[in-house]
């Protein structure tokens, strides 16, 4: 791996950046790995890094039915935090948290972790509860957390409209000072270029259409380009979680839903932190390139299309002209949006299934980006052991039946 | 004269009315109908802005909605508005225009220095670098961050206001050039509904700027002709200045209308705009193609432009765009720029033809007029330094044809066809080599028609739009019989073009080519995303930010995919284009959203005592929608002080609360009984007329999803109560079980929420208070007992009255019609004066509960709680089936560990817990430290002199009197207190009943 | 924006309707004879599918009918929409 | 029947109002009688029932209205009506339908206070509506006589074609009415409609 550096880059440039060569290579599929992980995401990345790295596993690759990192990693609001309400949830974000602390130095990959503060508002009184309540779990467990009036609010954010004669007035709000955002497309980049240095193969426009299995273990997986045989299989996919395991008659407890979100023109900085309301379903950065880039909710009706409902979109810039009125004339320069996999709980899935060999990790719906090094770092764990590491222990399939669902819809609010 | 590139006559301006604005300053002398572009290149000034990276001197290099430098900030204050394109901006009088990108000035820009150490900052240079010291980081990004971003937001709110409009139409024809408005004109003819949309503000697209002629008269003036007729005709709605800016499914197309642009009283472009939601049932697509810019060193100087711009700023507004010319183009359009160049007397000191053999009728006119053609022959350099001084050319083969001085260079790679909105919609497009570019294919509603096509002449473009017309209004079902003859223009016979992507050899290396000048994403650039496996065009586009500026790559993505296809070996098919999003052009978040914000922001639900409320000084309280008393200070009383007061004044005397807000639905026929059998935990088939009961209701996974009490109006009625918040979506879900499984049960359900008032009189007196303001109901004890209902009147108006109590005192639940609520309101209050009737809000109707246990769902429950959890099993029967009910025997629903509803009284009587505070065994400083629960309500109890508190604690309730801590947000501070049952006052529900 | 064909008003914007979920999931007639497992399927598990997706509609804002509508979750190409037997 | 205690609507009317201000393009008409009635439309002899009381036919085809001399039905649902008029007094109405329908499966329910009718009249009427509307309301789709429930900004409404001024009948919950009302204000007023200051303002 050629090594990333301020010398190398000027001792490149002088030669006319000529002698870089690909992060990764194009590599081509085996006909039989060790593991196989399905989706060249953030989660499957993350993972099949941490395979090589942690748990010496270097036979595995990764299957990538289009370009590595178009998925829900290249088309998220990049917010980065931990102040989760449960337990279990608070531990495996907290833990990602810190991996992300460290991860461009890991990676020699500048991810960009811009710890610039995440502002969660509240605007009625039951909110200020649920934050005040979150806040005491999140400093139980270990997590920084403080809760803020609303005077403290505006002293932070100054251009928010803090004023008593709004709508939904700003009661208050919650910090998490080590939040922030992450330059999403360099998390699976960096990600990539690591695990292929390992040894990993990294096989893209490779789709997987089949699982197939024998005496209830998975043996192999039929591809666009061809049959591959793996010892194990980690099926990573996010908004595609049902379909996979469909091939493998496996039922899922997710709809898969679009998420939308949008960037504006740059513009020249004017606030830091994240700022991110649930009651008005507005969360919104300013990139270090100068855009705003802004979360919508999710579309109601289960659906696979990557544009969205408008109407969505309607709504959440009412609500953000009317928190931030000088945004009204700035201009929106791109929407989109990406399929995200919703589980009931609002929790992820990172577990094993009936089929032996064959893992799941789902389930991460509006919020997975910031789980991203911690959840295939728990995951790298489950495949190479075959059992799931503690982290990840409540986050098992079999939640659903025995009903400890792990319910964050108030801490997940509708996203990120 | 003061615009000293003002030609003396010509163009669409209107010399009669001059105007003046000015640029960083500096006063500009324009006319009426000239875009801020055109009056500043008239005016001589060429360097508009300053690259996004490097800082590069820029300047105009279109005339319309993709210009990728022409970024300009206009007004100030409240009315700027930021990153606003010169090219389609009007001149109005006295605008301010401010450069956006520079400091400290748009000709010394210190931050130019970024261009030095290109070499070393190349795509993605940030990925490889940053990294050390770690800690460092925040500082690399603040400079990062100052150095970035283009304008300035706005520094107070906006004071304009926008709007939505919803439009259906047969046709919607979007873009008003050639191919537009013969469309328009054969869809209008069936007398189809016919809406016509241009982004700028006169119709007629490339017919403005060109010399050639339409059905004998000049273009510009058929434009006008056919715009006038159209206007019109009935049902047809033209919308200049309107913008497509999104096209969905369901063929949804969005539009931005630019308002009042015209008027001089505006400092800024816009005071407003309208989006419109058209629902089209048929599409016409005549938005034209886009010229493509070509590569070569220092292709970013001002003075290079597009050639077509060039025409355009001749004809339309009677400008020129520099002194001496060069042209440099592998189609034959440029010519018909050296010919209007030649007209204006500017003169074209060479042209270079990538083709070998340009053999049209433009290059032999043009060849005609004496002007040096270099065929074979291509631009590898621009000289100059803040703007162009010289084109240097070469043939293809890389020998030197010399240096050409100059200060204007048209170019002109071809045309790619504007397909944005096609491709939004992910209708199929297809390579066309003929023009070496995308164009779309069409689908069955969306009628492509002129130059997006890719058939770039004036007469195509009028024939095919008189078709697509045509098709379109018949296949939305209109239609007269006849096809309208198309409008005539001369055939121009033109040779084809020779796609021209790269350089030849290794020219230039050494100075930056530009693929995306906004960008300032190079060639170079290219060859290193590639060289670095970056290949899809999509990761080329996230590597090194190609065509992600506010122009969107409009001019940049279809040069990239020739490029890039040509670096790779491959076809450029195969490569493809980024994918198309919304917005075409920029839409401000403003218009987008519309009157939904200030005073229409969300509807403010009142109840009919609204005006009651506020003129008592009350403070209220947002619950969802609704707007709610939430308690009535005395002047000079503190909130705490304020609710004791009330509370006292309830469990003393009396209290009256307006609960209006309610769900309340009735639940008719011959199996209600039996319907709410299944949605209740509860048993209600035997439950009596005139009586009621409390029921809980649960989700399919056994978690309570509401409560309240249902009363049995008669045999076949009974009347719901649902808590406020979940008025609506109790009613759906009764609904959906109804429909969609229960479709036997003969069961109506109407919501009456809004018919019925709902007064609550509770306290020791309330009886003699209802009593005082005149009931026919006999109110004894015996005939009107507790759980029970009566109708009758209550002063003067029908009622019904509901003997149940939320607050543990004798009350009564005064429901009447919501007309005249506020009368027996008033009513109650005047009788109840003398027995010291007290208003109290929703902060007293909470303590009073919490005093009870009663739970509140949302604040004791969050979707993860049971009835056995708080205390509720009793309400489970066991007799029958139930929503929710087989969940509660899961694993997860019978742990012995589960939260459950205690409560909790501090060892301090004064100190109030904090309501979502954390319980523990111990306190301690280690973290993570187990947590039991946590306090779901907490109050002063102003009746029982101390706090109490209702929590969430695990394993709760087997360990009634245990020691427990609370965690306070600070650090040091826990707050012991011991555990209870949750009934804190009157545990034997004696006062009720009385 | 999807236009949701309601069997009674016609096509109408969909922000007039509720989206219902998958349709074709009866509450099991008997759910004390089911093991956690089946009543986990009933609860949870979803087809999810990519594709034909047959699922439930209201025209909350309407006609508060619920109704079936068989859509493409890839295109959102609506394919058709059906009453409930009993419910009109 | 007489009813001593005044009535007060949404929007600020207090009973008696005689004559109702029928000037203005964009006003109240509070106090008329509401009432939902719920049957099956199978149901032939109770359609024959409601007749008899009525003197209209309950319309049978969805989003459509039926006139009578005193009494308007308008089609909610399939199973769904709505009754208005100015004619009959609830109480009365609610009580002759409840006996002709005795022992059917049916549902006869008083709304009125809990909702008013809000009219708009005049040649920009479609224009204001269009602006929180996404229904197409042009009259050859929809005519005089044509209902539908749908959304108006962001409040549910019944709205109902009168005639081809054009004038619409918006029939919105009591809760919503002032919402309802400022935003048809806001509306209009680029369209210099006139209001009378006790209604709708
Ligand atoms: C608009 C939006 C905003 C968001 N904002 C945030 C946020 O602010 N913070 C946050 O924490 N999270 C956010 N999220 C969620 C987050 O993006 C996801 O939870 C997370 O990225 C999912 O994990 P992933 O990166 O592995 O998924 P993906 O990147 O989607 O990876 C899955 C991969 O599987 C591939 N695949 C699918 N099917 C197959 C097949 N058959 N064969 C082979 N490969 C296949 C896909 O092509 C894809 O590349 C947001 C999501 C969206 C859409
Ligand atoms: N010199 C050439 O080879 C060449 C190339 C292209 C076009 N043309 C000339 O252009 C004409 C072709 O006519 P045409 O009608 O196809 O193109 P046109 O360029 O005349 O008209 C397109 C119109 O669409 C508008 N438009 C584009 N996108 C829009 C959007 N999203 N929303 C609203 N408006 C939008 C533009 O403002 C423009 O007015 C002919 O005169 C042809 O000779 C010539
Ligand atoms: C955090 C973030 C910032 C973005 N900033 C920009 C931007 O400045 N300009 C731009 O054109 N697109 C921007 N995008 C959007 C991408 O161009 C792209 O639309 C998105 O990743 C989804 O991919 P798709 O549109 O190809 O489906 C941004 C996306 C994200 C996630
Ligand atoms: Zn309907």
């Amino acid at each position: 791996m050629q090594f990333y550096s301020l010398p190398n880059l000027i001792r490149r440039g002088l030669r006319g950046h000529r002698d870089w060569t690909p992060a990764w290579r194009k590599a081509e599929p085996k006909p039989s790995y060790d593991v196989v992980i399905v989706g060249a995401g953030g989660h499957g990345l993350a993972t099949a890094y941490y395979l090589a790295k942690l748990h010496g596993v270097t036979n595995v690759a990764v299957l990538e039915r289009g370009w590595l990192g178009g998925g829900n990693i290249g088309r998220n609001t990049a917010i980065v935090r931990s102040n989760y309400l449960w337990d279990a949830s608070a531990h495996i974000y907290e833990f990602s948290l810190k991996l992300w602390e460290g991860l461009s130095q890991e990676l020699n990959y500048n991810v960009m972790f811009s710890q610039r503060g995440l502002l969660n508002i509240g605007h009625s009184e039951q909110e200020m509860r649920d934050l005040a309540r979150r806040v005491g779990a999140n400093q139980l467990n270990g997590i920084d957390a403080e809760l803020l009036s609303t005077h403290e609010v505006s002293k932070l954010v100054p251009i928010l409209n803090t004023s008593p004669h709004t709508r939904y007035p700003v009661l208050g709000g919650t910090l998490q000072r080590r939040g922030g955002v992450a330059r999403h497309d360099a998390v699976a980049w960096g990600y990539a270029r690591a695990a292929d240095a390992l040894g990993v193969d990294i096989v893209e426009n490779c789709e997987v259409t089949g699982i197939r299995t024998a005496n209830g273990r998975v043996t192999s997986l039929e591809t666009t380009r061809g049959e591959i045989r793996a010892g194990a299989v980690g099926l990573v996919v996010a908004g595609n979680a049902s379909v996979l395991a469909s091939m493998a008659g496996i039922r899922l407890p997710i709809q898969s839903h679009p998420l939308q979100a949008l960037v504006t023109e740059p513009l020249k900085p004017v606030f830091d932190p994240v700022v991110m309301s649930s009651a008005v379903h507005v969360y919104i950065h300013q990139t270090d390139r100068g855009e705003l880039v802004l979360g919508a909710g999710i579309d109601a009706p289960v659906s696979y299309d990557l544009n969205g409902n408008f109407r969505i979109i309607e709504h959440v810039l009412a609500a953000v002209c009317e928190l931030f009125p000088i945004f009204s004339r700035v201009r929106m320069l791109r929407q989109w949006a990406g399929t995200v996999d919703v589980c009931p709980d609002a929790s992820p899935i990172i577990s094993g299934t009936p089929i032996k060999g064959l893992f799941m990790n789902c389930g991460w719906g509006t919020g997975g980006f910031k789980a991203t090094p911690g959840s295939g770092w728990v995951f790298a764990h489950t495949l190479a052991h075959q059992e799931p590491h503690p982290l990840n222990e409540p986050f098992s399939l079999d939640r659903f039946t025995t009903g400890a669902l792990i319910d964050e819809h108030g801490a997940a609010a509708v996203a990120h | 004269m003061s615009q000293p590139f003002r030609l003396t006559q010509g163009g669409r301006i209107h010399r009669d009315e001059p105007l003046q604005f000015t640029f960083d300053g500096r006063p500009i002398d324009a006319f009426r109908g000239d875009t801020v572009a055109s009056a500043l290149l008239a005016n001589g000034v060429t360097l508009v802005g300053r690259s996004f990276k490097y800082h590069r001197p820029r300047g105009i290099v279109s005339a319309g909605a993709e210009d990728p430098n022409a970024f300009v900030q206009l007004g100030r204050g409240a009315r700027t508005l930021p990153n606003r394109l010169a090219t389609v901006t009007p001149a109005t009088p006295g605008l301010e225009v401010r450069h956006v990108n520079a400091w400290p000035s748009l000709d010394f820009d210190l931050m130019s220095a970024f261009g030095l150490a290109a070499p070393f900052i190349p795509a993605g240079f940030y990925y490889k670098t940053l990294m050390w010291p770690r800690r460092f980081w925040p500082l690399y990004e603040h400079f990062l961050r100052h150095a970035a971003g283009l304008g300035h937001a706005p520094d107070a709110p906006d004071p304009d206001r926008y709007d939505h409009v919803h439009a259906h139409c047969d046709v919607l024809v979007v873009g008003a050039g050639a191919a537009g408005l013969a469309a328009a004109r054969a869809a209008a003819q069936t007398g189809a509904r016919v809406i016509v949309a241009d982004e700028q503000a006169k119709f007629g697209g490339g017919l403005l700027s060109t010399s050639e002629r339409v059905d004998g008269l000049p273009a510009p003036q058929w434009a006008d002709a056919a715009t006038a007729q159209l206007s019109s005709a009935s049902d047809v709605t033209l919308l200049p200045n309107t913008t497509a800016f999104g096209l969905y499914e369901s063929n949804l197309v969005l539009l931005a209308e630019r308002l009042h642009t015209d008027q001089p009283d505006n400092a800024g472009a816009e005071s407003g705009a309208r989006v419109w939601r058209v629902l089209p049932r048929q599409i016409v697509l005549a938005t034209g193609a886009h010229e493509r810019p070509l590569l070569f060193a220092n292709n970013d100087r001002p003075g290079v432009m597009l050639a077509g711009a060039i025409s355009t700023y001749v004809n339309r507004y009677a400008v020129v765009t520099g002194s001496r010319a060069v042209l440099f183009t592998n189609n034959d359009s440029a010519y018909r720029t050296a010919l209007d160049l030649v007209e204006a007397e500017v003169p074209v000191a060479a042209i270079a033809d990538v083709r070998v053999d340009p053999d049209g009728i433009l290059p032999a006119q043009t060849r005609a007029q004496g002007i040096p053609i270099h065929t074979g022959a291509v631009v590898v350099q621009a000289h100059g330094r803040g703007r162009l001084a010289a084109a240097e050319l070469c043939s293809l083969d890389g020998a030197p044809l010399g240096t050409v001085e100059c200060d204007l260079l048209g170019v002109s790679g071809g045309f790619a066809p504007a397909l944005h909105l096609h491709a939004q919609a992910g209708a199929p497009m297809t390579w066309n080599p003929q023009i070496a570019a995308f164009a779309p294919q069409p689908s069955h509603d969306i009628h492509p028609a002129g130059a997006v096509t890719g058939q770039l002449d004036l007469a195509s473009a009028l024939r095919q739009g008189t078709a697509a017309g045509a098709a379109a209004a018949a296949a939305a079902g209109c239609s007269n019989g006849h096809t309208p003859a198309a409008p005539q223009a001369a055939e121009t016979p033109t040779s084809d073009l020779k796609p021209y992507w790269l350089p030849p050899g290794d020219l230039a290396r050494t100075k930056p080519q530009f693929v995306d000048v906004h960008e300032d994403v190079t060639l170079d650039d290219l060859r290193l995303s590639l060289r670095e496996g970056f290949e899809s065009i999509e990761h080329v586009k996230r590597y090194t930010t190609l065509g992600m500026g506010p122009d969107q790559g409009k001019l940049a993505n279809p040069l990239a995919t020739g490029v890039i296809a040509e670096l790779l070996g491959r076809d450029p098919a195969s490569v493809g284009t980024p994918r198309h999003r919304p917005a075409y052009s920029p839409v401000s978040l403003g218009a987008i959203a519309g009157r939904h914000i200030g005073e229409l922001a969300d509807p403010v639900r009142v109840t009919p005592m609204q005006d009651w409320h506020e003129s008592a000084g009350t403070r209220f309280e947002n619950v969802g929608q609704w707007r709610r008393a939430w308690y009535y200070p005395h002047p000079g009383e503190s909130m705490h002080e304020a609710v004791a007061r009330e509370c006292l004044a309830v469990r003393h005397r009396v209290g009256i609360l307006d609960y209006s807000t309610l769900g309340k639905i009735e639940v008719t026929g011959p199996d209600a009984g039996e319907f709410l059998d299944r949605v209740y935990t509860n048993a209600w088939k035997r439950l009596r007329p005139g009586r009621c009961r409390y029921g809980l209701m649960l989700g399919k996974d056994g978690m309570i999803f509401d409560d309240g009490v249902t009363a049995r109006l008669d045999h076949q009625r009974y009347l719901m109560f649902t808590s406020t918040a979940n008025a609506a979506p109790v009613l759906a879900w009764l609904e959906q079980w109804l429909q969609t499984e229960w479709t036997d049960l003969r069961v109506y359900l109407t919501s009456v929420s809004e018919h019925w008032s709902n007064i609550a009189l509770a306290g020791p007196r309330s009886r003699e208070v209802l009593a005082a303001a005149g009931t026919d109901i006999p109110l004894a004890r015996e005939d009107f007992p507790f759980m029970t209902f009566r109708e009758g009147t209550v002063a003067g108006v029908p009622a019904r009255v509901f003997r149940i109590s939320f607050s543990g005192e004798l009350s009564y639940e005064i429901n009447v019609p919501a007309d005249r609520a506020r009368h027996v309101w008033e009513a109650l209050f005047d009788a109840g004066r003398s027995f010291g009737i007290t208003p109290y809000g929703t902060e007293t109707m909470h303590v009073l509960r919490a005093e009870k246990g009663f739970i509140i769902v949302g604040q004791e429950t969050d979707g993860s709680v049971t009835p056995e959890d708080v205390g509720l099993g009793r309400l489970l029967s066991r007799r029958k089936d139930f929503l929710g009910k087989r969940s509660l025997s899961r694993p997860d629903s019978v742990r012995p560990d589960r939260k459950q509803l205690v409560g909790l009284l501090t060892d301090d009587p004064a100190q109030v817990l904090p309501e979502g505070g954390h319980v523990v065994d111990a306190p301690g400083r280690r973290r993570p430290l187990p947590m039991r629960g946590h306090v779901t309500s907490s109050y002063f109890s102003p009746v029982l002199g101390r706090s109490i508190a209702l929590a969430m604690v695990a394993g709760g309730r087997a360990a009634l009197g245990e020691r427990l801590y609370v965690a306070t947000l600070d650090d040091d501070r826990w707050l012991p207190a011991r555990s209870c049952h949750p009934v804190f006052y009157d545990p034997q529900g004696a006062r009720q009943h009385v | 924006m999807l236009l949701i064909p309601c069997p009674w008003c016609g096509p109408r914007e969909d922000d007039e309707f509720t989206f219902g979920g998958e349709a074709d999931i009866p509450r099991p007639a008997d759910p004390d004879a089911l093991t956690d497992e089946q009543w986990a399927d009933y609860l949870f598990m979803r087809d999810n599918r990519r594709g034909r997706h047959r699922e439930q509609w209201c025209h909350t804002a309407g006609c508060r009918r619920w109704f079936i509508v068989e859509r493409d979750t890839v295109t959102n190409e609506i394919l058709g929409a059906s009453t409930y037997g009993n419910s009109s | 029947m007489s009813n001593p205690i005044p009535r007060r609507s949404p929007l600020g009317a207090i009973e008696p109002t005689q004559p109702l201000p029928h000037e203005g393009q964009l006003f109240e008409r509070p106090f008329l009688t509401h009432v939902n009635l719920r049957l099956d439309p199978a149901d032939s002899e109770a359609l024959a029932a409601i007749q008899q009381v009525l003197g209209v036919r309950l319309p049978l085809t969805p989003n459509t209205t039926a006139a009578g001399q005193e009494l308007l039905a308008a089609w909610l649902g399939p199973d769904e009506w709505l009754l208005l008029t100015e004619h009959h007094h609830p109480d009365s109405l609610v009580t002759d339908l409840q006996a002709a329908l005795t022992a059917r499966f049916a549902s006869v329910v008083d709304t009125s206070a809990g909702q008013t009718v809000i009219r708009l009249s005049g040649p920009s009427a479609l224009d204001v509506l269009a602006r929180g509307c996404a229904l197409d309301l042009h009259p050859s789709v929809f005519p005089p006589g044509a209902c539908a429930q749908t959304m108006l900004a962001r409040a549910q409404a019944l709205l109902i074609a009168v005639d081809d001024t054009p004038t619409f009948d918006i029939i919105v919950r009591r809760s919503f009415a002032p919402y309802v009302a400022a935003w048809l204000k806001d509306s209009a007023r680029d369209f210099g409609l006139r209001f009378p200051d006790s209604n709708a303002t």
